[in-house]
């Protein structure tokens, strides 16, 4: 069976599951659901595996396989097929997509169990899945923005899956319309592109670059900033970041899926897709390393202070996207897409970890309010801190090596590249510093009421409020169910977090430096022509790098077991001493303010405006004052005709007058 | 003698039939109007009749004499039936229609 | 043997006059008959009816001929012969219209019905005059003998006091339309120096500019006949004259007087004066403005049903008068066309209006119809269809009207007066619709305020009984009759509108071909 | 088969009108559904190749007016017609479910609407089209008059004087087009295709554009001309507004490009600026209204307005692209902005107002409606992956190559929509359920009306080729005309 067939396939199951799902909800028993979406997911998974088998078979350079289904918008010179591009990109995407979400599926068939919208869910994730191969395997750009705009609603349906709360429809909206500002760079971008190129097919586009652009000539650039839009809206870089945070209204499963391992990183599978445009635009991908840069810095030092949870990891999901933003715009491709996959694992996996700790919180995110679960739950607790190791990059775990990777590529090619690597590193160490101040909280120190609780064998319930309005939440759709779930009680959960712990701890292995290069070979296919994605760094600085990486993470832990266990009075001090700094960070660095100023506010006030202004003098006035002229003369030649025969009569001599004067004056 | 005296006299003639029509409440007076300049009218007739040398005028006004009697006797017939009905015989107090 | 070469009797083209023989018998009949006792109406219908029957076929007999008559006093031709064939319909139409007017209106007694039919087909032969006029004398006997009847028949509602009052005003007023018209034909004549048209088109010859007597001749004659036509500024006698008179004779007037007028206008002008056509098309192109103007707005907020149509009938004679401004074939053409349309509608619209005002108290109020639509469906679909076809819609014989007045004029290089048509239309839609919304969209008056209301409607309805239920007695049956036959041809004629497109195809060349 | 198109809708309901009144509903929505099948037979009987006309009907009509009565069809009135049919039945079948008091009044009025419409598409005679498409507004004039709520009189009346002003001095324009074409070809024809064959002199091409425009702008509506559209929209019964909003409109678009491009070739070329930066205003405009709206009508039809926006500057792109785009613009806003108005009509029914701000929550225990409202949401905002978003994509990469700030500009008003279409779901189906309001399924009579439009959506999602494909000749014909009038060599437009 051809990769292509394979290809399809991966399409075809989450669609089918979707679909299925949606309509046979009313009949099967609750459960089915779940096996449903999970199974259908399970199917992509392995048709993935089949499409990475059938493209081993062939050699490097015949890897980049496509096929349309049919004509989709064709006429009048424009050429949009429904078709797909299957090459190694693409499939490793699928890989990392399809796996994790079997997971995390199988995560939620426990934890989702007791809600009400169980069939919903899993019919809405089914299509978000659907959206992402979509997004991942489009063979052309126009079906590329098709897949794009879908899991931007695939992720609005899911942040505002408990509909009954305000904030999480507000987050919904939020997200979408950000989504779909990213969408109209597509868009734009395309049609120059078509104006350029005059296709939308990658292979067709790319092949015609190559000869029709200078380097950094305008247009190009444009097209490459045009895309950039798209791919920080979907990615959450600074500016197009706020939506994320917002996004943890939805359920945790969501988080971990969308909002961690798969959707956000499609900016990153974007600009690794359009690289040859890229390369002939060095300042666009430039200017996106350097908003990878001040993402991942200014997203880490908002995690210092965050007190949600769920928020915390969010904020640590931007910047580690940062890495993966600068890896693939500086060329450092197989880093980038690396990283992107041990990221999955290991986020996903603290989400996991977290969605439990909150299932025991009955609902509660504030990690001040979390301590001591390390008896009452061992094995969330251990799942929470490898992943939080893996994240912080300590020796030997997956992100160790993927994050260095990419800086040890950007030290490689020097010049301004330097920046990112000091850059990265220094975010490194606030990394570690804030995932140990997750686990050190949750983990350690005296237990909490709720952990009590759960070592009596019970689990928290209680009355909720939702802390954003203080408004009693309404149970019957939604949060957090009537019910809720620990890992350490639903095999479900439990499986699923144990295999991604030890994804997180062995995924770096495939691309040891110097040792084994499995991504590196296998990407060539889909990179070959690309002379950024030949140099490698020599072993040497490869593995000064992952020194210098892994004395930043023990830095980091260090100092998080300083603050946050060995002085525990330590954290107040300081914020008092920084006020000014800590009330930035926690402000968020007014990122919300200025774009609610700058955008929403005009938008609506130019509404009102033309409500209350345009529409009643402008539009309404041409109608009135014809209307009134009309009826004022009706007026007057009503008020003429006063009854007076004798008015008649002059009149009618009157108006002879007129005609005879004019006649002689006309004739003479 | 040219005819322009005459077509003065029956000009002279119309405009005070006109004025008279304008002026007087009556409308016994206003037929009366009405009449002088339909005789007016004749006047020219006549004249024209002359200076152009043809026939025509002399039928015409003849005709118009006839007319002329008509309107009257009709005017005259409603002038009756309002008073008998004790309506106002004042043109301006038939404002029943207006506007 | 000496008598017989003695006395030549003049050749007179009998079959040519016909159709107004026809009609001076018949009033003639008709008056005798009315003196009868009883059965007065059924016989006097039956007469008049005959007698309308005859003139309209041998109108229809001679349709086609082309002849001067009486030596050229009156002409035989298609112009003349359509408008008296729309005259005679008028005419036709209402007299059962008029049936039960005397029992109401007029002071009881033998002969009221008729003096009624005889004074109506007078004032018919008078159209028929006018519309073959080709004579400066005819044309004066003509309209007088269209007017005298009508001052008449205004007034003949003696009860009601606003019938007197419209009928003297109407007098007045009218009188001194005809002197100054008449005055206009003496300087006419002066000037020319013949009463005939075609002698005065020669005696004008190239222009009027030399001759100040003729100019005055034409401002007056154009005064006297813009008044018949009710175009403004001549036009205050109209709304007045057209609530105050019953409304069978509204009905009759605001159609059947346009007919002849504009016959004889369009014969006077493009045959007479055809040569100073340059002169006279500008100063009528502004009358027809004006009163296109004049005319909508003031029945813009008008409650009387017989005043908002008799505002838009001023408004309607400016529509056509452009059919005389553009001076040319298509334009004659297009006026009858209206003409024809316009019968067809304003009778359905006032005979409803007459049903109406019988069986409620509210007169030609607006509220006497008001919601029609509901209680009598069958009455208000011929007033739906005559208002949208006054309006210009589509799918009616308006529309096609004023498609074909629009294209003459811009033909004629007028195109500025087809737009003022469209102005005019576009304002008078806000009227006609609130005319069809009062039938379709708001509630029925159900109880009349009146009380002499009921002990004048219940006799009304013919052997009363019932009629409230909704069945309209024998006589409202045959109006009823009528109406639909009129709002059907409205609708007919709108969508195949070829056949009255042939039946005044002739009345173009009729005026070129009677100078040609 | 056009006749008969034209007959039936007319046919059935005159018909209709003498039955027994229990009869006139389900005879109504069978002859609708009949004609809904004639005009699938003229589908699948279409040739795509011929960019001309096809099943041409034409017999003298008026010969004195050198009026003829002329149809034919070709890929720019192909899929309308059909639309039209779609909606037209889903109309009468949603009335049929709600019986109207008065019923056979309501269903002549429908039936000579469809009636008129379809005239307006299929008419190949100037005259004709003008007649029709004054017509058209006759009975919703009655519709809104007799059946609306709220000031329904003043409502109706404003909409007539309004849009018929326009039409009136678009009759006026016709005629003198005819005319003025008849003097140098020496015998009067409204047949378009002579009209085409020799265009006017610039100069008088000017007004007489300007004529036609206004009568389209106002029935599109097109800023500032849409005074009478709020009024209209608040009383106008929701089943009839389904068409008065999904369907009206776009025969004024197709006027533009089916009368002004190819006849007034020279003018549209001067005053292209002109109506992009018109319809870029609606665009803005009406989204921002949008915003501003409470009541769930006004939204949708303000929303309209922007989406007429997008379908001008296909127009006047003057590409071929844009064109294209705007026709498969035109069905899909029709077939999304009717199941727009039924929805409301279901919610206004849940929920006893209209006003957004008293909706929410509907969702819970109506998982179909929901699912529907969302698909249909999401076409309206033209979310690629729908049929709109590809109308939106064609329209504005055919303005991106000659003005490319209008097509930027432009985008804005795509963002805008996501954000009102968004909000008008949300406030509606999601959020809190007020108290007093139970949420419930719809009844399966509203399903077996939504459901179709719904699944029609889904198809033109899926296979818009289908309609861009039996467009592009056509299209590229009409906007050849003025293209090649730009370079006067160009065969088209060329003076005989």
């Amino acid at each position: 069976m051809s990769a292509t067939a394979f290809g399809w396939l991966i399409l075809l199951f989450p669609l089918a599951g979707s679909i299925l799902i949606g309509l046979g909800h009313r009949r099967w028993p609750a459960k089915t659901a779940g096996w449903i979406g999970t199974a259908a997911i399970g199917l992509a998974f392995a048709a993935a595996i089949g499409a990475f088998l059938s493209l081993l078979g062939e050699p490097a350079e015949e890897r980049q396989l496509t096929s349309s289904a049919w004509d989709y918008a064709t006429s009048v010179g424009l050429d949009i097929q429904l078709g797909i591009l299957v090459d190694p990109l693409s499939v490793v995407m699928c890989l990392v997509v399809t796996g994790v979400s079997t997971l995390i599926h199988l995560y939620s068939t426990a934890y989702m169990v007791s809600d009400k919208g169980y069939a919903r869910f899993f019919s809405y994730l089914n299509f978000f899945v659907f959206s992402m191969l979509l997004l991942v395997l489009a063979g052309n750009f126009v079906l590329l923005i098709v897949g794009w705009a879908f899991v931007g609603f695939a992720s609005y349906a899911l942040i505002s899956f408990w509909y009954r709360r305000g904030t999480a429809t507000a987050a919904g909206m939020k997200a979408f319309v950000i989504n779909v500002v990213g969408d109209i760079g597509l868009v734009l971008a395309a049609f120059l592109i078509f104006r350029e190129v005059g296709a939308f097919e990658y292979l067709t586009v790319f092949e015609e670059s190559r000869e029709h652009f200078e380097t950094n000539e305008g247009s190009i650039v444009a097209i490459c900033l045009l895309l950039l839009v798209g791919a920080f809206a979907k990615s959450a870089q600074i500016p197009f970041h706020t939506w994320l945070p917002d996004a943890m209204e939805g359920p945790t499963p969501v988080s971990a899926l969308i909002h961690a391992a798969t959707m956000v990183t499609a900016g990153v599978y974007l600009i690794a897709r359009a690289h040859p445009l890229f390369e002939l635009a060095p300042t666009a991908a430039d200017i996106a390393a350097f908003v990878g840069l001040a993402t991942l810095i200014v997203a880490a030092t908002i995690a210092l202070v965050v007190t949600d949870l769920k928020r915390i990891i969010a904020y640590s999901t931007m910047s580690q996207i940062g890495y993966m933003i600068v890896g693939v715009s500086i060329g450092a491709y197989t880093a980038g897409i690396f990283h992107l996959m041990t990221h999955a694992f290991f986020k996903a996996l603290l989400f996991m970890a977290a969605g439990s700790v909150i299932g025991a919180m009955a609902g509660n995110q504030n990690i001040d309010r979390m301590s001591g679960f390390r008896r009452a739950m061992p094995f969330t607790s251990l799942a929470l801190i490898v992943g939080g190791l893996a994240l912080a990059g300590f020796p030997l775990m997956s992100g160790f090596f993927s994050k260095d990777e990419i800086l040890v590529f950007a030290a490689e090619r020097g010049g301004m590249y330097w920046i990112f690597a000091i850059g990265g590193y220094a975010a490194a160490f606030l990394t570690a510093f804030y995932a140990f101040r997750i686990g050190f909280r949750v983990v350690l120190g005296e237990p909490c009421e709720e952990a009590k609780e759960v070592e009596r064998g019970g689990l928290a319930h209680g009355e909720h409020e939702n802390p954003a309005t203080g408004e009693k939440e309404d149970t019957e759709v939604g949060f957090p169910g009537s019910e809720h779930h620990i890992a350490e009680r639903a095999p479900g959960m439990k499986i699923a977090m144990g295999v991604l712990a030890m994804l997180s701890i062995v995924a770096g292995f495939i691309q040891l430096p110097g040792v084994t290069a499995g991504m590196e070979h296998f990407l060539e296919g889909s990179f070959e022509e690309s002379e950024l994605f030949h140099i490698v760094p020599s072993e040497g600085s490869a593995y000064t790098g992952l020194l210098i990486g892994g004395l930043m993470a023990f830095a980091g832990i260090g100092v998080a077991y300083l603050v946050y266990v060995a002085r525990p009075g330590l954290t107040g001090r300081l914020r008092s001493r920084m006020e000014g700094v800590h009330g930035f960070l926690q402000r968020k660095w007014y990122f919300d303010e200025a774009i609610d100023f700058l955008v929403y506010r005009p938008a609506i006030k130019l509404g009102q405006f033309s409500n209350n202004v345009i529409e009643r003098v402008v539009v309404d006035g041409i109608v009135s004052v014809t209307a009134g002229a009309v009826r004022e003369a009706g007026l007057l030649v009503r008020g003429a005709q006063s009854g007076f025969v004798r008015a008649y009569a002059l009149l009618v001599l009157g108006g002879f007058a007129a005609l005879a004067l004019y006649f002689l004056v006309v004739s003479s | 003698m040219a005819v322009e005296w005459y077509l003065v006299l029956s000009a002279l003639l119309f405009a005070t039939g006109a004025a008279g029509v304008l002026l007087r409440r009556s409308p016994l007076v206003v037929l009366l109007c009405l009449e002088l300049m339909l005789n007016a009218g004749n006047l020219a007739l006549l004249a024209f009749a002359r200076s152009t040398g043809t026939e025509d005028g002399h039928v015409f006004a003849l005709v118009v004499i006839v007319v002329a009697a008509c309107e009257v006797v009709v005017g005259l017939g409603l002038i009756v039936a309002m008073f008998r009905r004790r309506l106002p015989l004042n043109v301006d107090e038939l404002r029943g229609l207006k506007g | 043997m000496i008598l017989a070469q003695a006395f030549n009797a003049p050749d007179v083209d009998y079959a040519g006059l016909s159709p107004i023989i026809a009609l001076t018998v018949g009033l003639v009949v008709v008056l005798l008959v009315g003196l009868a006792g009883r059965a007065q109406r059924a016989l006097v219908s039956a007469a008049s009816f005959i007698a309308y029957g005859a003139a309209a076929g041998l109108s229809i007999w001679q349709f086609g001929e082309e002849a001067d008559l009486v030596s050229g006093a009156l002409r035989l031709d298609e112009l003349g012969l359509v408008a008296t064939l729309i005259s005679i319909l008028c005419a036709v139409f209402v007299i059962p219209l008029s049936w039960r007017e005397e029992s109401a209106d007029r002071a009881p007694g033998p002969g009221g019905h008729g003096e009624f039919q005889a004074l109506l087909m007078a004032s018919v032969l008078g159209m028929a005059l006018l519309a073959m006029a080709q004579n400066l004398v005819i044309f004066f006997v003509g309209l007088e003998l269209l007017s005298v009847p009508l001052y008449v028949l205004c007034g003949s509602a003696l009860r009601r006091r606003v019938s007197l009052e419209s009928g003297l005003k109407y007098l007045i007023v009218g009188s001194l339309g005809s002197a100054t018209l008449l005055y206009g034909l003496a300087f006419i004549y002066g000037g020319s120096g013949s009463t005939d048209f075609t002698g005065i088109r020669e005696g004008i010859g190239a222009g009027l500019a030399d001759d100040p007597l003729i100019l005055i001749g034409v401002a007056l004659t154009a005064t006297g006949l813009a008044f018949k036509l009710s175009i403004a500024p001549f036009h205050q006698w109209t709304p007045d004259v057209y609530q105050g008179a019953p409304t069978p004779v509204t009905a009759f007037m605001a159609v059947a007087t346009k007919a002849a007028a504009f016959a004889v206008f369009a014969r006077f002008f493009e045959v007479a004066l055809g040569p100073a056509v340059g002169d006279w098309q500008p100063a009528l192109a502004a009358l027809a403005a004006v009163s296109i103007i004049v005319g909508n707005v003031g029945a813009l907020t008008q409650s009387s049903l017989k005043r908002l149509l008799g505002y838009s009938g001023i408004a309607q004679a400016g529509y056509m008068l452009a059919g005389i401004v553009a001076a040319n074939e298509a334009g004659i053409e297009a006026l009858f066309f209206y003409l024809s349309a316009y019968a067809f509608m304003n009778l359905a619209a006032f005979a409803v209006i007459t049903i109406r005002e019988r069986e409620t108290g509210f007169g030609d109020d607006i509220r006497s119809i008001q919601g029609l639509g509901r209680e009598r469906p069958i009455l208000a679909w011929p007033l739906t269809i005559a208002m949208l076809a006054l309006a210009g819609l589509p799918g009616t014989a308006g529309f096609i009207g004023k498609l074909y007045l629009i294209e003459a004029s811009v033909a004629g290089d007028f195109t500025w007066l087809g737009v003022m048509i469209a102005v005019g239309t576009m304002i008078s839609l806000a009227y006609y619709l609130r005319v069809i919304a009062a039938m379709w969209m708001r509630p029925a008056y159900l109880s009349d305020p009146t009380p002499e209301a009921h002990n004048r409607v219940l006799p009304a309805m013919a052997g009363g009984s019932g009629e409230l239920g909704g069945t309209p007695g024998v006589r409202c049956r045959v109006i009823l009759g009528f109406t639909l036959v009129a709002a059907f041809a409205t609708v007919f004629f709108g969508v195949i509108p070829s056949p009255l497109v042939d039946f005044v195809s002739g009345t173009g060349e009729s005026i070129t071909a009677s100078f040609g | 088969m056009l006749i008969a198109i034209l007959c039936v809708p007319i046919g059935v309901a005159i018909i209709s009108a003498f039955l027994p009144s229990r009869l006139v509903a389900p005879v109504s929505v069978l002859g609708s559904l009949v004609t809904l099948g004639l005009t699938v037979a003229l589908i699948a009987g279409f040739d795509p190749g011929v960019p001309g006309l096809q099943n041409v009907v034409d017999e003298a009509w008026i010969p004195g007016l050198g009026v003829r009565f002329q149809l034919g069809i070709d890929g720019i009135s192909l899929f309308l017609v059909a639309m039209t049919a779609l909606l037209w039945a889903a109309s009468f079948a949603w009335s049929a479910w709600r019986m109207p008091d008065r019923p056979k009044n309501y269903f002549l009025m429908l039936g000579i609407g469809e009636f008129a419409v379809m005239g307006a598409f299929l008419a190949q005679d100037l005259l004709l089209f003008v007649l029709f498409f004054d017509l058209m507004l006759v009975p919703f004039f009655f519709l809104v008059g007799s059946y609306g709520t709220g000031d329904r009189i003043k409502a109706t009346i404003k909409m007539m004087v309004y849009t018929l002003v326009g039409s009136l001095l678009m009759l006026v324009a016709a005629i003198a087009t005819a005319i003025l074409t008849s003097e140098t070809t020496g015998e009067l024809s409204f047949a378009l295709s002579d009209l085409r064959a020799n265009v006017l002199p610039e100069g008088s091409q000017d007004w007489i554009f300007w004529f036609f425009a206004a009568a389209f702008l106002v029935k599109m509506p097109s800023f500032p001309l849409h005074g009478w559209m709020p009024d209209a929209y608040r009383s106008c019964p929701l089943p009839v507004l389904a068409l008065l909003s999904g369907v009206l409109p776009k025969v004024a678009a197709y006027g533009f490009l089916r009368v002004v491009l190819p006849i007034f070739p020279d003018a549209t070329i001067q005053f292209q600026e002109l109506v992009l930066v018109l319809g870029l205003v609606s665009i803005l405009y009406g989204s921002a209204m949008a915003f501003a709206q409470t009541n769930v009508r006004l939204i949708a039809g303000y929303s309209s307005i922007a989406q007429l926006g997008f379908i001008t500057l296909g127009v006047f792109s003057l590409s071929s692209d844009g064109a294209n785009g705007a026709v498969l613009q035109m069905v899909n806003h029709g077939l999304v902005v009717a199941p727009v108005f039924l929805i409301i009509a279901v919610l206004a029914e849940r929920y006893g107002t209209e006003d957004l701000r008293e909706m929410g929550g509907a969702a819970t225990r109506a998982p179909v409606l929901a699912v529907l409202f969302l698909i249909v949401t999401m076409a309206t905002l033209a979310m690629p992956g729908s049929a709109n978003f590809i109308g939106e994509f064609y329209i504005l990469n055919g303005l991106f190559d000659e003005k490319t700030a209008y097509a930027v500009i432009a985008m804005a008003g795509v963002a805008m929509a996501a954000f009102y279409a968004l909000r008008l779901y949300q406030k509606t189906m999601h959020n809190r359920l007020p108290a007093g309001v139970e949420s419930r399924e719809m009844s399966l009579r509203d399903a077996s009306v939504l459901v179709p439009l719904v699944l029609v959506i889904i198809g033109t999602a899926l296979y818009p080729t289908l309609i861009l494909k039996r467009g592009e000749a056509s299209v590229q014909d009409k906007v050849g005309a003025v293209t090649a009038a730009e370079e006067p060599e160009g065969g088209l437009a060329a003076k005989p």
